[in-house]
């Protein structure tokens, strides 16, 4: 078992635990936190991928870093993986501004409750 | 070492993950949604992604639970 | 909430997630010829290693510590953010920008009150900030040289405010931060229209200059991550403003 | 021609300055639209096509790029027309967070099509979901709440799969670039390969609307304004067909033919694509409310497209192309006329229109041609797509003559419904109540002129040949053809 071996296994679990989630929950708000752990699982899984064991921090911090380029991690995947993890807000953030006016519209918060006009008249 | 250390981390995020999905109070769970990204940010200090570990500790878990728990107090406040 | 224990959903889920994660399983230990999602890295092969090696525009070139390079940010992860995919990463503001204006949009608007904040947290509030702000501030500053960037630096800084808030200090209006927003929205395309008109490209490092490690290298890098702070911080902060923020709503359907 | 990038920053500087202008958004969201049209026309008619566009001075694979060939501009023209006709027939949208959001929205539909970069492409499609999220949830009632909150949530979880797939393209081949992926794809492990399309396909089939996904549909076409509905349908839907060209038919093509590589996922996407047809004319044909009736018929034409694009002999991409432009050209009258319709008698539901048709000859008339259009009749638009694809599929195989009688019963079917449609607009109104609203005259005009170029395109297809068929031999070999313009000499 290596390091990016375990990171692998462990972010493709949390993908299938938040899909699992967002499959069967009902709540908004609960499916917002599957939703988010699978955006969690995403980001790691990402990272992992441009693992390398033994890998260094791209950072250049001395002159003696740039000799040794070739032990540094893969930096693309961490620079998508910030661009994912501002995605991942915006779309929570969005979300949430959402269900309040759901919870506001339907009185509920389930995602099964019914759309139409019509219900609230009675109500 | 950090290799044991990686495992509990791991196994840390799938049990809370799986304790999110599964409690019924909501509360509890952003809480405990928070504990998953802070020890996401951990491993991504492992991964030697020390950007990628800020922002995710920042924004993944300091603004998306804080928005959360606003959100939460605006659609519990009448029950 | 007594539909979440339907027992056949459940099963049904628990199935679907079964076949998937056969199929990834088979795909991981397939023994068919070609690259596999299994293989190790081999970072030669990749478009990485020309970033790491700062050498994208010419193959030959060679870069030392302290020395100029094409892209002199010594953070390789902020030289890719911010200079040669920055068009992803304006985009990105962007991202933030629709859907925190879709928040305002949606949230129904209510008065809430705040809770009257406790002595403590009232007067230790204004120094709290100050050192929020100021990790905020030497993290877009020292983005291209050290971990951080623009991104999470408008969020500690947001965190400010928040603390702000949440203690009943006025600190800022909700206009003016739509000022801020939009004004530093405008520079960041505007500066990339510049290059345009400049060196004939949309989007590049136009002021490129320094050397590798320096605090001022990395050309435009510095100018763009304190925008895109700015941004971030003032997007992030209307949120919390929004929560609660009285007024009317206008209805026009 | 680096110039293309004012496609993208210009919307996104007005989507700023509109949290400043007051009452002048409307005009300038016109205006910049009118520009972006007039723009990409202009590229369209000039000859430095194919071509790629290195943004930020970094060549490609490194940099982000674009890649303008006759079949992305066209789209792009196609897309833009649709925008500045939603512009026209708004009513009442004031708020400045309706044109920010269009505007983004015309900036993020240009930009899905002329990236050149898998990574790009998902920062675009998620600036897509948001906008028409925002867009579908602008009337704030419980429907359109609803509606866009499972929009959102089915988008995002089906996007975090395409960032996965990407993910894994990256983890083997080491590039985001589309050309760069699309030369390298023969050097993939089998199953890999089948792995890296599920996950981008599912990650795209939320806006395919393809069938296990597209319950969203008619929910965000019912609970949108007229003017939204031509958004959703002509940028959104015109995006996804381009999509279905560049990422399936490009990306993961046999070099040489306009065939995806795996022919397995082929066969499935047939099959979903014949399912969707089937169940969403069924749909549509039980329903009563006027705009789900065209969203279950606009999931229907775009099930016909990816049908069409499947096939992938050259017959069909012809058909598949006309299908493009037909669809588009129809469903925009009918949506235009809906929303006057709805106005007008203040009802959903189509059974309530009586008399419209006697009222608005033109207006009914154009309608009436739009619905011809779109069951395939001769001498419409619509008629030289079906007619292409059906050849097309004529010469595969037995599976693909299931599909032919299904699209020859679901076009009777689509046929039984729009004629029950169009007869009772020109019903004598049985009460003696006025209408509602008065209908406006530039959008019956928009509807009429439209209408006359479908009955012009039906009655000389020549029209637009030309452009078809560089379209259609641009995707016939679409591997070396999109390499080539990226990387030349590679092929």
């Amino acid at each position: 078992m290596t390091m990016s071996n375990i990171f692998l296994i462990s972010s493709t679990s949390l993908i299938f635990i938040g899909l699992f989630g967002v499959l069967t929950r009902k709540n908004i708000v609960k499916i917002l936190l599957s939703l988010n752990i699978i955006e969690t699982g995403i980001n790691l899984l990402l990272v992992a991928f441009g693992y390398k064991e033994g890998g260094k921090v791209p950072i250049l911090t001395s002159s003696d870093s740039i000799n040794h380029l070739g032990n540094m991690v893969d930096p693309v995947p961490q620079a998508l993986v910030l661009t994912s993890i501002v995605i991942g807000l915006g779309t929570t953030a969005f979300a949430l501004g959402l269900t309040i006016r759901y919870y506001k519209t339907h009185g509920t918060l389930n995602i099964e409750a019914n759309d139409e006009e019509e219900v609230t008249a009675h109500e | 070492m950090m290799l044991l250390l990686a495992t509990f981390l791991s196994f840390v995020m799938i049990a809370t993950a799986i304790w999110v999905i599964l409690t019924p109070s909501l509360l509890k769970a952003i809480i405990i949604f928070a504990i998953v990204s802070l020890v996401a940010s951990v491993s991504f200090i492992f991964m030697q992604a020390p950007d990628v570990a800020i922002t995710e500790a920042s924004i993944g878990a300091g603004i998306t639970t804080a928005i959360f728990i606003l959100s939460y107090k605006r659609v519990s406040e009448k029950n | 909430m007594k539909n979440d224990k339907s027992l056949l959903l459940n099963i049904l889920a628990i199935a679907f997630l079964a076949v998937l994660a056969y199929f990834i399983y088979s795909v991981a230990t397939s023994n068919d010829i070609g690259i596999k999602v299994t293989d190790n890295n081999v970072v030669e092969n990749r478009v990485a290693y020309r970033y790491l090696n700062k050498n994208v525009l010419d193959e030959n070139s060679k870069y030392e510590w302290g020395g100029k390079a094409e892209d002199s940010a010594a953070n390789v992860v902020t030289s890719i953010v911010a200079d040669y995919r920055l068009f992803d990463t304006s985009l990105e503001v962007i991202v933030l920008f629709i859907t925190v204006m879709g928040f305002g949009l949606v949230i129904p608007k209510e008065n809430i009150k705040i809770k009257e904040s406790t002595e403590l947290l009232y007067h230790w509030t204004p120094l709290l900030m100050t050192y929020m702000l100021l990790v905020g501030g030497y993290m877009f500053i020292n983005g291209h040289i050290s971990p951080g960037g623009g991104f999470p630096a408008g969020a500690i800084m947001s965190t400010a405010i928040l603390v702000g808030v949440l203690a009943g200090k006025q600190t800022v209006s909700h206009t003016t931060l739509k000022k801020i927003e939009a004004i530093a929205g405008t520079l960041i395309f505007s500066i990339a229209t510049l290059g345009f008109f400049l060196k004939g490209s949309f989007f590049i490092n136009f002021l490129e200059g320094g050397n590798v490690g320096d605090l001022f290298s990395a050309g435009l890098i510095p100018i763009l991550y304190t925008l895109v702070a700015f941004k971030v911080a003032a997007e992030l902060s209307g949120i919390y403003f929004e929560f609660y923020e009285g007024g009317e709503e206008h209805d026009n359907v | 021609m680096n110039s293309v990038l004012f496609l993208i920053v210009i919307p996104l500087l007005g989507a700023f300055l509109a949290l400043f202008g007051k009452k002048a958004n409307r005009i300038v969201a016109i205006l910049i639209t009118a520009f972006t049209e007039i723009f990409s026309i202009m590229i369209y008619l000039s000859d430095k096509l194919p071509v790629s566009v290195a943004i930020g001075g970094w060549q490609a694979p490194y940099g982000i790029n674009f890649v303008l060939t006759p079949l992305s501009v066209g789209f792009i023209v196609l897309i833009n027309l649709a925008a500045i006709i939603s512009l026209f027939i708004i009513r009442g949208e004031k708020e400045y967070q309706f044109y920010s959001t269009y505007l983004v929205l015309l900036a993020a539909a240009n930009g899905i099509v002329l990236t050149g970069d898998i990574f790009n492409f998902y920062i675009f499609s998620e600036l897509t979901t948001f906008a028409i999220t925002a867009l579908i949830a602008y009337p704030r009632n419980r429907r359109s709440t609803g509606a866009a909150i499972k929009y959102l949530i089915l988008a995002s979880t089906a996007s975090s799969f395409l960032l996965i797939g990407i993910g894994v393209v990256y983890k083997t081949l080491g590039t985001l670039n589309i050309a760069d992926i699309a030369s390298k794809i023969d050097l993939l492990n089998p199953l890999t390969l089948e792995l890296i399309i599920v996950l981008i396909l599912t990650g795209i089939f939320v806006e395919l609307e393809l069938f296990p996904f597209n319950m969203w549909v008619p929910k965000a076409y019912f609970a949108g304004t007229a003017s939204v509905n031509v958004m959703l349908h002509g940028m959104l839907g015109t995006a996804g067909a381009y999509i279905i060209a560049r990422i399936l038919l490009t990306m993961f093509a046999v070099n040489g033919s306009g065939m995806l590589v795996n022919a397995n996922i082929a066969n499935a996407i047939i099959v979903i694509a014949m399912l969707t047809i089937f169940v969403s004319e069924i749909a549509a044909f039980n329903e009563k409310k006027l705009k789900k009736v065209l969203a279950f018929s606009s999931m229907g034409q775009m099930g016909l497209i990816i049908f069409g694009f499947m096939i992938g002999n050259e017959q069909a991409l012809t058909g598949a192309f006309y299908m493009v432009v037909a669809n588009f050209l129809a469903k925009i009258i009918l949506f235009v006329l809906t929303g006057e319709f709805i106005a007008m008698t203040g009802s959903d539901n189509w059974e309530d229109m009586k008399g419209i048709g006697r009222k608005h000859p033109v207006a009914g008339v154009s309608f009436v041609i739009g619905s011809l259009s779109l069951m395939g009749v001769p001498f419409f638009a619509g008629f030289w797509g079906k007619l292409a694809v059906i050849q097309g599929a004529m010469s595969g195989n037995s599976f693909m003559i299931t599909g032919i009688v299904i699209i020859l019963i679901t076009a009777v079917v689509e046929g039984v419904y729009f004629l029950k449609i169009s007869h009772t607009f020109f019903l004598k109104k049985e009460d003696e109540k006025e209408f509602n609203a008065k209908a406006r005259i530039h959008s019956i005009v928009i509807a009429a002129a439209l209408a006359v170029i479908v009955l012009a395109i039906g009655v000389h297809p020549g029209l637009i040949e030309n452009n078809v068929n560089r379209a259609t031999n641009e995707i016939l070999n679409s591997t070396s053809n999109y390499v080539d313009v990226v990387f030349p000499g590679r092929y």
